[in-house]
């Protein structure tokens, strides 16, 4: 995955988004094109710069983006998506990385 | 009538005795004479062909193993898959590659370096590679239905038991080791009728070359060691089927029994794999070195004293498991004591280099390469000799090293240089020596590129058998070297095999002693005819072929009938010790039978794999029912009276000369 | 079993006269095909009778585990004076078919196969009374109980049936005072397996009491 | 009978030391005047006039004839019984499982090969006077038929198989240490049954196994005896009651004493077998290099052929 | 890196030594050979070279039997020497755990404090620690390079081995012994500590585990007993009292999960609970279908786990 940051974040750094993905364990319970890991708890985040929604209910924009990863039951209650306490830096990083899967 | 060199020998017998021998050893042609063959050369070949496929089958093993492990948290194959393929990997090289190869240059060379026609028991040897090929075919189709073999070459219990792998990988692999067990002794008992019956005339045991001893002394440590092996896994299958209790500690069983049982078959059985190659590498030597080999009698002294020895170090494979400090000393004095022997056929072969005329033809090239690779491999077998560091470093990849070092470097490296020294005696044509200089340099450089970074993987705390590893811990960079070399090493192979395909279909044909040598082979055409000598030579000393009295004794003796032995399908048997010829032997003809049994059992075989014991039974009764149709007495023609077989010298004795028969 | 010094001396004799040609002697090479397979079947029980004492050396508490009593004797050794005695016969025929006298030789091989038989019958009944009391499954005596003395049980079915070859063989005339190597191969084998079955008595039956 | 017994507690010489010894000297006196009666078979060269009455150079004679190796040899052999059965280790044996498995090794793998070497059965007859020796003769041709066992190498091999591993089962050895006599018997088997092995490796008579065949016996031989030696050293617990408490007694480990008897059982009796084939190879293979005188080295231009 | 040429423990460092002393001997062995190699290269396949005819006897007893043998006869007696140093200790007062291995995980007993964990084995630094070692299946062995040499567990039996940490810090070790698909991930973390902090953390492991206060870890609590976790697992306490899996009392406040697969997140833990079979293909723990809400409260109570 590429060095400069996608539009959508510019102020993220994909590099250590890819790091961090590993990092907070997102790769437990997601297939994320370039870090290690098949698993299918939640969806995969193939092609996720093309994606219209997040989880059905955001439109796909860089701040929405990091506001689910910060809190996703904030936003679906019932979602299965833990809380996992990414720091704001680190959500940026975590989708700049994701907005340049496409 | 003085001859100058081998090929004048060859063609002096030839001339005087061909057409008369010939008569009485067709050949068989088409189908039918593929399957029904008994001729040792074919039978060699054929040997050597079944163990080169599946040579490359778990080369591609070991390749896919590595590409896994090229990278930390690798995804090309499922845990369950890795275990296979270094299962099957370990098993079918040690077992389906190393020793099958081996015996195959041993059935090509036997006779010929004994001046003889043929092995002691024809049609078991041909029923030996039909068991080979069968169990070979057994094993390796378990890998399409998934039921490979998957708990190591040496599938410890209680992982091994029928309550931690439930499926049929563990039966395949007991009863694939089983039924090849059969093919294995019965070579190894061919080779020892052979070399103690069939020798020319005067070739005592002090004048046989170093790799006929190499290879008796192989086929006896056949005969002992292959039993606890058997043992071993017709245990473990009962344990697995019938619910016996041999290996399970809550029914009184021990779990250490099985490695013990194994690795009494197994440290012999390392020794079984490299004490031939050693035995090739003996040959290549003298030939390229211009003179005899250096301290014949140590080296052969050496040999034995390995083949002794190496019943008493197996429990150095076993220095973890907590078995008693006393013990464990003993058994690193005897690997220790093991060395020796290593080295002094080492620095016989130096020896005889540094007092020689070296040319460096390819297959010397092969020598020299392994004398330098075998040496590295075993001073790491010699570290895991002291228990300490052997403690530390034992199941990882330090030990993986070890034993490629000695396994490819020791064998495999001899192997290609045998078939390169062997080729226009196999084939009847020579290879090119820059595709051969190609060859080797590559597989050399790949080998030490693929195999030397395990040892620092080893010392960073890699253990062996993980289908992956984390990142981070200093791994990465030794396994990602280690896989480049592989693929180089892949090239080599390839590099090779294509040097001898495009030798095969081009390469110019033969003279009958392209090299030089000297030991009898060489004193026939390229390739041999059916009845290899037509004239039985007499051996005076060590090499033959560089001695004017055996050159002469090529035309002389064509006038004896006893070293002609014209009047059937014969060969000439002599004494045990002395080579003192005694009659003419009748050997069998070309049969199917071998092929018949063979089939039988492999039906039995299955059948119990997939527990059809009715059918299982019904496979057996096949193989019985033709071994004796095999063993039935028959009255050959010609053996009911005026078989007298004796030289000119005598007239008639009360203790007949008649022929015998054959049982095998 | 070997070639002794004696036989030597004469060869290195006759070795000063490299062509006089000497009448045969010697083993023939399915003499030798014979002994190495009988010293690899040989090592097989040496095997599986070590294994026993190991497993029994490395047991604690009493021998035979689990409750199962110490053999009794009178049977085995009923069926040892039965195998052992087997062997005379045996030598029998072989003297015989050595002698051209296939009358004997045949006499020999029946008087044999019917002594081996009733061995395999006894094993039979004795396994019949043992499988009462415990079978292989019930712990590594019982395995080692039933594997030992079946492997050799198909030893003997194998003698038995090499035996029955050589009488076909022998009835068709096939043997006489110059071909019967195969009696004295069978011969061979058989006296193996009866002097394993000795081994094994001491082992199975008479070294638990010691 | 009591001669090869161990000695008692009181750790002085007892009866049975002396009796020992007696029969050494007895054996060793008779020996030398075999070999005086050897050296007579052919007469000597005397100086002439002068009958020689020294027995010394006569028995001297003797062992020129028979080989001086072989005397040496008998003198070690009697040593190493005398070691073996004499007090210092004989002592220790009554108490430490180790020390009784050395004295077991030192009969059967020291002393044993080493009588056996020195051909008493051929020196010692001939003490008899000429009638009882002929007597002999006849009573050995007789027996023949009967003895014949005796010299197949496969009869040697299982008896000493089949001695050490009887005399080795727990309740067996505990009767020995029991049991005076019957440990006297145990010492007495081992010493014939290692003789009888020995001898087909070492006699200098006819039936002496020519070297690779004794290669393959020496090896079988060491196969079941190794495998004692291995399940005594593995074995988790101490087997044999009595030992254990006398070990124990002594304020020694029984288990390790254990490890330690089976390793004496194991590894001197495989070093003793290996050296003694290597020994033997090397005799034997010393001959083959005879033949190198006439070779014609090949050409030193076949360099092409090389290439 | 988990090297063995970085020693922690006495063990180590003594056979670290060793190798150097083996890998010395071996290069002078294999640069000797490859001299004289070199040597025949360069100067025995001249052309005006004559094959000599002698039989070289001296040289080979010489080289390959004198000088082998005096070379191996040192080293055999510098191993014999570790070997015995080595040698379990019978020292009365060491402090014993008992590590039983699992296909594909370890458990950890301290029998002196009476409690249990699994894959993290705290020491105190500077002192001898004797481990018991079992198996409950297969055979594995215990392997942590930086610390002792290794000694397998063998199925239906008990082997002892010992280790002393000369300094602080967390050692990686791995199951040195096939056992079967996931023998590749079944990793053990020695820690070493100074006493007083040791002290503190036995103390702490034998409480048993906190009762969260209310919120998402109390919900937690009540489906960690009220779903299957409790027949698998234990956690002392509470009602879950399971055998099959790692005893989870003090979970939280370990750095790896699953015998050092992955680390010890809450990312991590829902992935492991939801799936653990993508993440460590056929290990025993099924994976576990909760409710979402569950799931989260369930990570948020075994956070709390410390």
């Amino acid at each position: 995955a590429g060095g400069e940051p996608p539009p959508e974040v510019p102020d993220g750094s994909p590099a250590k988004g890819r790091l961090l993905l590993s990092r907070y364990g997102c790769t437990s319970c997601h297939t994320v094109p370039g870090v290690e890991g098949d698993a299918l708890v939640g969806p995969p985040l193939t092609s996720f710069g093309r994606r219209g929604y997040i989880a059905g209910e955001l439109p796909n924009s860089g701040p929405n983006l990091q506001r689910w990863i910060r809190n996703p039951p904030a936003i679906e209650p019932g979602t299965a998506m833990p809380n996992l306490g990414v720091t704001e830096q680190d959500a940026r990083d975590i989708a700049a990385y994701l907005f340049t899967l496409d | 009538m003085s001859i100058a060199d081998a090929a004048g020998a060859y063609r002096a017998a030839e001339e005087a005795a061909g057409e008369r021998v010939a008569r009485h050893w067709p050949e068989g042609h088409g189908l039918r004479g593929w399957i029904t063959t008994v001729d040792h050369k074919r039978i060699g070949r054929r040997y050597m062909v079944t163990a080169a496929v599946f040579f490359t089958l778990a080369g591609i093993e070991a390749l896919v193993m590595r590409t896994q492990l090229a990278l930390p948290e690798g995804k090309v194959v499922s845990p369950g898959v890795y275990d296979q393929l270094f299962s099957l990997h370990g098993t079918a090289m040690i077992f389906f590659f190393a020793t099958p190869m081996l015996f195959g240059f041993g059935n090509f060379l036997l006779p010929l370096m004994l001046g003889t026609r043929d092995m002691a028991f024809p049609r078991f040897n041909a029923f030996g590679y039909w068991v080979f090929a069968a169990a070979g075919l057994f094993m390796f189709s378990s890998l399409l239905f998934g039921v490979a073999p998957n708990a190591g070459w040496f599938a410890y219990v209680p992982l091994s038991g029928a309550r931690y792998t439930p499926d049929l990988n563990l039966d395949v692999y007991s009863l694939g080791l089983l039924f090849l067990g059969i093919s294995t002794t019965g070579s190894g008992i061919n080779f020892i009728a052979t070399a103690l019956k069939l020798r020319a005339p005067g070739m005592t045991l002090s004048r046989v070359p170093v790799f006929v001893w190499a290879l008796v002394v192989t086929s006896f440590m056949v005969v002992f060691a292959l039993p606890p092996l058997n043992l071993a896994n017709a245990m473990l299958f009962l344990d697995r089927r019938f619910g016996t209790k041999f290996f399970v500690p809550t029914g009184g069983g021990d779990a250490l029994l099985w490695q013990h049982l194994f690795w009494l078959f197994g440290h012999p059985d390392v020794y079984i794999i490299v004490l031939p190659a050693l035995g090739i590498v003996s040959a290549i030597v003298p030939t390229f070195s211009r003179r005899p080999i250096a301290a014949y009698p140590v080296i052969v002294l050496a040999t034995v004293a390995t083949g002794i020895i190496s019943f008493g170090v197996w429990v150095h494979h076993m220095f973890a498991v907590g078995l008693p400090q006393l013990a464990m000393t003993f058994f690193s004095a005897a690997s220790i004591v093991i060395t020796i022997p290593a080295g002094i056929q080492i620095f016989s072969w130096l020896g005889t280099m540094l007092l020689g005329r070296v040319v460096l033809a390819v297959p010397m090239l092969w020598a020299l390469g392994f004398i330098l690779v075998f040496v590295l491999g075993g001073v790491t077998g010699v570290m895991f000799a002291i228990v300490p560091f052997d403690q530390q470093s034992t199941d990882s990849y330090f030990v993986v090293a070890h034993f490629h070092y000695v396994l490819f470097g020791g064998a495999v490296f001899p192997i290609i240089g045998g078939v390169f020294y062997w080729w226009p005696k196999f084939t009847g044509r020579t290879t090119s020596v820059r595709a051969g200089l190609w060859s080797f340099w590559l597989v050399f450089a790949g080998f030490n590129l693929t195999f030397f970074p395990m040892h620092i993987a080893g010392l960073l705390g890699m253990p062996r058998r993980v289908y992956t590893f984390a990142p981070g811990l200093g791994w990465d960079a030794w396994n990602l070297l280690s896989t480049a070399g592989a693929y180089l090493l892949a090239l080599g192979l390839l590099v090779t095999l294509s040097t001898l395909l495009y030798s095969l279909r081009r390469g110019a044909p033969a003279p009958p002693d392209p090299w030089g040598g000297e030991t009898l082979e060489w004193a026939t055409a390229s390739p041999p005819p059916t009845h290899d000598f037509a004239v039985i030579p007499t051996v005076y000393s060590l090499h033959p072929l560089w001695d004017q009295r055996t050159l002469d004794s090529f035309h002389e003796e064509s006038r004896s009938p006893l070293h002609v032995q014209a009047d059937g399908h014969d060969v000439l048997r002599t004494t045990e010790l002395d080579a003192e010829p005694q009659l003419g032997v009748e050997m069998p003809e070309d049969t199917p039978v071998p092929f018949v049994a063979a089939f039988g059992l492999l039906i039995a075989f299955t059948s119990l794999l997939l527990g059809g014991y009715l059918a299982a039974i019904a496979g057996a009764a096949v193989f019985g029912f033709s071994l004796m149709w095999w063993l039935w007495p028959r009255d050959r023609p010609g053996s009911s009276g005026g078989g007298e077989r004796r030289g000119e010298g005598e007239g008639g004795g009360s203790a007949g000369g008649e022929r015998e028969e054959t049982s095998a | 079993m070997s070639v002794t010094r004696g036989q030597r001396a004469a060869a290195s004799k006759r070795r000063a006269a490299p062509h006089r040609r000497v009448p045969p002697s010697g083993r023939t090479p399915a003499w030798w095909g014979m002994v190495m397979f009988v010293t690899t079947e040989g090592m097989i029980f040496a095997c599986v009778l070590a294994s026993y004492f190991y497993i029994r050396f490395s047991t604690r508490g009493p021998w035979p585990p689990g409750g199962i009593e110490n053999p009794e004797l009178t049977k085995p050794l009923v069926m040892t004076a039965l195998l052992v005695s087997s062997s005379g016969p045996m030598l029998w025929a072989d003297w015989a078919v050595r002698h051209g006298r296939t009358g004997q030789l045949k006499g020999g091989l029946a008087l044999t196969l019917l002594l081996g038989a009733t061995f395999l019958g006894l094993q039979g009944s004795e396994y019949m009374e043992k499988f009462k009391k415990f079978s292989w499954s019930e712990n590594v005596y019982g395995s080692l109980f039933y594997g030992i003395t079946g492997f050799h049980g198909t030893h003997v079915a194998v003698g038995l049936v090499m035996i029955l070859f050589t009488i076909v063989a022998a009835l068709r005339g096939k043997f006489s005072a110059k071909r019967h190597e195969r009696v004295r191969l069978v011969a061979f084998y058989w006296h193996f397996v009866d002097a394993v079955w000795v081994f094994i008595l001491f082992t199975i039956y008479l070294s638990p009491k010691l | 009978m009591t001669a090869l017994a161990h000695g008692d507690d009181t750790g002085s010489w007892g009866w049975d030391a002396i009796a020992v010894t007696a029969w050494i000297v007895v054996a060793a006196g008779g020996y030398l005047a075999g070999l005086r009666v050897f050296a007579g078979r052919r007469p000597l060269a005397v100086p002439a006039g002068r009958p020689s009455r020294n027995v010394m150079r006569l028995s001297a004679a003797g062992a020129k004839r028979l080989g001086r190796w072989r005397v040496a040899a008998f003198a070690a052999g009697l040593l190493a019984l005398a070691t073996a059965l004499l007090p210092p280790l004989d002592h220790l044996a009554g108490e430490r499982f180790s020390a009784h498995m050395a004295q077991h090794m030192l009969l059967m793998v020291m002393a044993a090969p080493l009588l056996a070497a020195g051909a008493p059965g051929l020196v010692l007859p001939l003490v008899l006077p000429p009638r009882w020796r002929a007597r002999l003769a006849a009573l050995r041709h007789r027996s023949r038929t009967v003895l014949r066992p005796l010299y197949f190498p496969v009869t040697a091999w299982a008896v000493h198989s089949a001695v050490l591993w009887i005399w080795h089962l727990p309740a067996a050895y505990d009767l020995a240490l029991d049991v005076e006599p019957v440990h006297v018997a145990e010492h007495a088997c081992f010493l014939a049954a290692a003789w009888l092995l020995w001898w087909h490796a070492v006699t200098p008579t006819r039936h002496r196994l020519c070297p690779p065949v004794a290669t393959l016996y020496l090896f079988v031989t060491a196969l079941p005896a190794a495998a004692l030696g291995a399940v005594l050293t593995l074995a988790p617990a101490p087997l044999y009651p009595s030992q254990a408490a006398a070990a124990a007694a002594s304020g020694a480990n029984p288990l390790a004493d254990q490890q330690l008897a089976g390793l004496v059982m194991w590894m001197p009796a495989d070093v003793v077998y290996f050296a003694a084939i290597v020994v033997f190879f090397l005799a034997w293979m010393g001959t083959a290099e005879r033949g190198n005188d006439a070779m014609t080295l090949p050409a030193s231009s076949s360099e092409e052929a090389g290439r | 890196a988990p090297s063995t040429l970085s020693p922690a423990g006495v063990g180590a460092r003594r056979v670290a030594g060793l190798w150097w002393l083996l890998f010395g001997i071996s290069v002078v062995v294999a640069v000797l050979v490859a001299l004289l190699l070199a040597w025949v290269m360069a100067r025995r396949t001249r052309a005006g070279v004559h094959a000599r005819t002698g039989s070289g006897r001296a040289f080979v007893v010489t080289m390959g039997v004198v000088l082998p043998a005096i070379v191996l006869a040192f080293v055999y007696a510098v191993g014999l020497r570790d070997l015995r140093d080595l040698a379990v200790p019978r020292d009365p007062h060491a402090l014993v755990i008992e590590v039983v291995g699992h296909q594909w995980w370890w458990e950890v007993r301290y029998p002196a404090s009476g409690f249990v964990t699994a894959n993290e084995i705290h020491v105190p630094t500077g002192s001898t620690v004797r481990l018991r070692l079992s198996t409950a299946d297969v055979n594995h062995s215990f392997w942590v390079p930086q610390l002792a040499v290794k000694t397998d567990l063998i199925a239906g039996r008990v082997n002892e081995m010992w280790l002393r940490a000369e300094h602080d810090g967390v050692y990686r070790g791995q199951c040195a012994e096939y056992c079967g698909l996931q023998h590749g991930h079944m990793a053990v973390h020695v820690i070493a500590q100074p006493a007083a902090e040791f002290a503190s953390w036995l103390a702490g492991q034998a409480r048993p585990a906190a009762v969260p206060a209310g919120g998402a870890p109390a919900r937690g609590l009540r489906v960690l007993e009220a779903s299957s976790c409790a027949a698998c697992h234990t956690v002392r306490g509470t009602r879950a009292d399971g055998k099959v899996g790692p005893d989870l009392t003090h979970v939280g406040g370990r750095r790896f999960l699953a015998a050092g697969a992955i680390p010890n997140t809450p990312g991590y833990l829902g992935g492991w609970i939801s799936d653990s079979q993508s993440i460590k293909p056929g290990n025993a723990m099924p994976p576990q279908p909760l409710a979402p809400e569950d799931l989260r409260s369930l990570i948020a109570y075994l956070g709390t786990l410390r």
